[in-house]
């Protein structure tokens, strides 16, 4: 090696002025997460109190089981609407699509209201439903409903893109070794789809569990996460709601971790299977 | 065997019409073409992929035309030959009898038979990714064997090897056509491939079969321009039959005659494809004088080959010759040299122009 | 054409066992764009009375205004971040992702309290800022923050989704055939890019204009539309609030329309040009 | 011209050392090598993208080791030519020239002049993607010439072309370079291409150059194995030298022998590398008996081919063998038939084999 080529002196490639203005943006995430964290550090006894309060703990369980309530309705009618839309080629498939990308665009509280109308106990499905017991108004099956219809797009358009990297050959093919057109869905098609089929369901969920209009609109109680951090930040109680934010991220932490491990080797094929 | 009568299919920018073909039990066919002529969509819709527009498919003598793939008995393998990325070379070998609910115990005996039969026993465990091009086009035979078809569509199985592992997949497969007397049709873009393999070949080019027959036949007389481009002709001319006086016809291209062997048609417009290599240059002509085509010329390029030198020699019509050197011992020829090539009127193959302006085939 | 291959008996790739579950959730969305639209369509008065109400007029010019101010700021500091993580391959370039992603799996009051605790007049970007007379609380400054803190995932993933599609060998070639780093950029990369960046816009427009739980925990006034909707919704006027809503969808999709026929030529090239 | 001096680079799985040669002015060299030796890593190194770990590229005489690509004086085309698709045909020639702060009237002079010199005059406003291959392949040398640089680098310019477009295209590059007297430094991976147009042969492998020298002495006297097999041996043995009785020495292979002209040294293993067009086969040794090798053996199969076949004969050791119709009017031979083979001593190649197991070039 000659010193002619040190490395530090050749800067055909250097990105740095890019990074600077880039910079900014990064900067705010970073300070916005200290925002919490920092306080909330300096002050363990309102953590401590704060997790053990049964209200917290109460609207915890409420988020975490109407999220994950929500993304198994998803999961049932996602995935064939999903493997539908990534298998058609006909002209009407952009307007199913543009459907399902509804709920992504529409501003919050436009959803919120959507969600109202339909599921309030006079709606158009709140009123079916509700002869058969199940009241929205005010109830669990209302926070669900709120995250259902918010978190469509985020489940669907990710298995879509999951059932789109399987190659139609290797459907094909199993069917020529025999598999009907449903065997050849569960055998094939679905297991190599899997690593999209849970980022798809972890996307859905997180967005489900974050909601805060649409599910106050059709029902502000039981509280979820959200609200509870709302109603003690309205309330005069922002280290309170500081304690819940961080609470919350730390848990979604953990979870997201775990959910990882979880599935490190889903989709991933070689020989240490 | 395999029969497709009047086969059509509409798909996209592809459109194939009125395919009629047969492969005979336990033969090898091979289905040759420009990219684009339709050749992949043609063995799809064989296996049951997508709907024809019309004819019908038939396989071991029965009707397959409206049955899904499941139902024909058909094995298929694509160029990369899609094994399932999430089983292993067992679970893709032993797929077919899984689907065919084969109890797990004779299930097993067969795949150990089969894994045997193509020498992965040792890969059983293993999953596609870890393995190497060849390893991959046995577990696709022993998986597309498994479910005993009754014909295999391989899709340019040897277009994604390198050189050497190619020759040996070829050989492998050579070996179990002529051991298990299986009916193989399989899409090739080398000619290699077709004389190495084929009893059959057939020609297609944008959805229309132009020739079909052994390899030799084809290669040596094609009946299409488009034909005679896959043959490898590196002298193609086009020229017109004219009365000889001596109540032959000969061809008149450019300024320069020639003679062949077949018998022209007066008035009729032929593509003349000639052979590289069949081309013998001398410096003047010799005693064979009169028993063929003798045409002056100068060589205005020479380029080194393997075995010799190709040259580009212009005269009435250019031609381009490949010189041996073992055919031509003598000091090399060089740029700018008069020489003489001879043509045996043997090697001179002639294809008729069509006779409509802008044909399908020109 | 024999009749044994009439099209409609070969039923090989049929996919109806998939689309009839999926129109579960596609219909769920057409319902709840037709409880807006039915009504509405059914009361014009209402309708016209609001599209002349000078609160709903302001509310839509400041969200409007707030958001186009929002993606400026995106596009002067997220396309060099963008474009930098395109181009860059070392280890620490997943934690900068990572981070980027975090206001897009936030709840949605867990931003608003970051956003508050950043920009509020004791904060650590809001005391600096209000020194040089810049005002967050309650004040069109906030809501602007409000909106680039939670849309900065979906521009910037849009825009480096663009660039990683231009090809490094386009940009290999600019710099022999003399171009420097810079104009290369200018020339091939950003041109090439076009249809991304005004798509990755039109996305963090479209999030920032919706955003409503981040924009009232800074700035509850000025008013935004999602905050009008919800307030005229908890304050009894939900005829008002849906003829809102009306007008803002409505707006949104002649924007959206518009803006696809002007950029419609972006980004394809061929002889037409 | 451009020379690189010991230059090394590392990059991901790549790892290229000490890379030491030269293009000389208005010379055409080609680089081969299999897939993954680091060519294009190689040209892009040259060209400046990527930090070099050690070593010197000198370019006209001026050393650019640190320089960034915009300084080189380098033309670049990659495999697909890399024409900016937001601009036209004119913008892409014209590209370098604004980059160069030329004038608008001045470039349009130029640009029209290029257009004109490369025929493309008719495509200057269309864009990139409604061009054919061989129109992108003009427009991106015309592209690269306007800036006139010192060098052009092309990395496989004609892999991606039919086979039609292809030899025209070698021809308009040939052409070029033999009027303009460029400089060029072209990656290939077909032997006709280093023929047609090659002054020098580069061979790589990992990452080290292997062997350099004029296209027909590389490919007629490999020094490495893996030079030896992109030189297109159909036959490579290995062996050992022993002596022969007579003061020379023979190679021993398997059961048989074989003389080459080379002198071996006496316990040294061999490739022995034989083309299979350099065998001549008989029925029974004939007159010219003693002076080359005489090998009997079995045919094992036959295969057609353009010109004759191919034919696999069993004996001491195993031989691939092309008869020409030309070479062997004779009744062809068939599978089973007792034939003798006979090889020049002169068409026997030798590369030693590395003395340790496993060397990198095995």
């Amino acid at each position: 090696m000659t010193p002619a080529a040190a490395p530090g002196r050749f800067k055909g490639r250097s990105l740095i002025a890019f990074w600077i203005p880039g910079m900014v943006l990064v900067g705010i995430i970073v300070l916005a997460l200290l925002v919490i964290a920092i306080p909330v550090l300096q002050n363990l006894e309102i953590l401590a109190a704060t997790a053990a309060d049964p209200v917290v703990l109460h609207a915890f369980l409420v988020t975490f089981v109407a999220g994950f309530t929500a993304v198994g309705i998803l999961a049932l009618t996602g995935t064939p609407l999903a493997y539908a839309l990534s298998r058609t080629d006909a002209p009407w498939k952009s307007v199913v699509e543009t459907l399902v990308d509804i709920p992504l665009v529409l501003p919050h509280t436009v959803a919120g209201l959507m969600v109202y109308l339909l599921f309030m106990s006079q709606g158009p499905l709140g009123g079916p439903l509700g002869e058969l017991g199940l009241t929205f108004e005010d109830a669990f099956p209302g926070i669900v409903a709120a995250m259902v219809f918010v978190s469509i797009p985020y489940y669907v358009n990710a298995v879509r893109e999951g059932f789109g990297r399987v190659p139609v050959q290797l459907e094909n093919v199993a069917r020529t070794l025999g598999a009907s057109k449903g065997r050849t869905f569960i055998s094939v098609t679905l297991p190599l789809a899997t690593r999209h089929i849970l980022y798809g369901a972890l996307l859905a969920w997180g967005r489900a569990i974050g909601e805060f209009a649409a599910v106050i609109m059709i029902a502000y109680f039981p509280l979820v996460i959200s609200s509870l951090i709302y109603y003690r930040f309205t309330t005069g109680g922002i280290a309170e709601s500081q304690a819940i934010a961080f609470l919350l991220i730390l848990l979604c932490m953990v979870l997201f971790f775990v959910f990882r491990v979880l599935t490190r080797r889903a989709g991933v094929y070689d020989d240490r299977g | 065997m395999i029969a497709v009568e009047g086969l059509g299919i509409t798909r996209g920018a592809f459109n194939l019409s009125a395919i009629t073909f047969a492969v005979p039990a336990g033969s090898y066919t091979i289905l040759m073409g420009p990219s684009g002529a339709g050749k992949t969509l043609l063995l799809e819709t064989i296996a049951g992929f997508y709907p024809p527009s019309g004819g019908t498919v038939t396989v071991g003598g029965v009707d397959v035309t409206l049955d899904p793939p499941e139902k024909r008995r058909i094995g298929f393998a694509y160029q990369d030959y899609s094994l399932f990325p999430h089983l292993t070379v067992e679970g893709n070998v032993s797929f077919g009898l899984r689907m065919a609910g084969v109890p797990s115990r004779q299930r097993g005996e067969t795949v150990q038979g089969l894994l045997a039969r193509f020498n992965i026993l040792s890969l059983a465990g293993r999953y596609p990714g870890a393995l190497s091009g060849g390893e991959k086009q046995r577990v696709a035979l022993a998986r597309a064997l498994g479910t005993r078809p009754v014909v295999l569509l391989l899709d340019e199985p040897f277009a994604a090897l390198d050189s050497d592992t190619r020759s040996s997949c070829i050989q492998e497969v050579k070996t179990l056509q002529q051991e298990t007397g299986l009916t193989i049709l399989q899409v090739s873009h080398a000619r290699d491939e077709a004389y190495l393999l084929a009893d059959q070949v057939l020609v297609m080019d944008k959805g229309v079969l132009l020739q079909s027959g052994r390899p030799s036949e084809v290669f040596s007389r094609p009946a299409h321009r488009t034909v005679a481009s896959i043959a490898g002709f590196e002298n193609v001319l086009e020229g017109t039959a004219e009365a000889a006086g001596d109540g032959t016809n000969h061809l008149i291209i450019g300024q320069g005659t020639l003679v062949a062997d077949s018998a022209p048609k007066t008035g009729e417009k032929y593509f003349i494809c000639i052979r590289a290599g069949d081309i013998a240059l001398t410096r003047e002509k010799t005693g064979k004088e009169g028993a063929g085509n003798w045409i002056d010329g100068q060589v205005v390029s020479v380029i080194a080959t393997d075995l010799g030198s190709r040259l580009r020699v212009e005269g009435a019509f250019p031609l381009t010759v490949d010189v041996s050197r073992h055919l031509a011992p003598v000091p090399g020829f060089r740029n700018g040299d008069r020489v003489v090539a001879w043509i045996d009127p043997r090697d001179v193959h002639l294809i008729p122009v069509p006779a409509l302006p802008g044909g399908e085939d020109r």
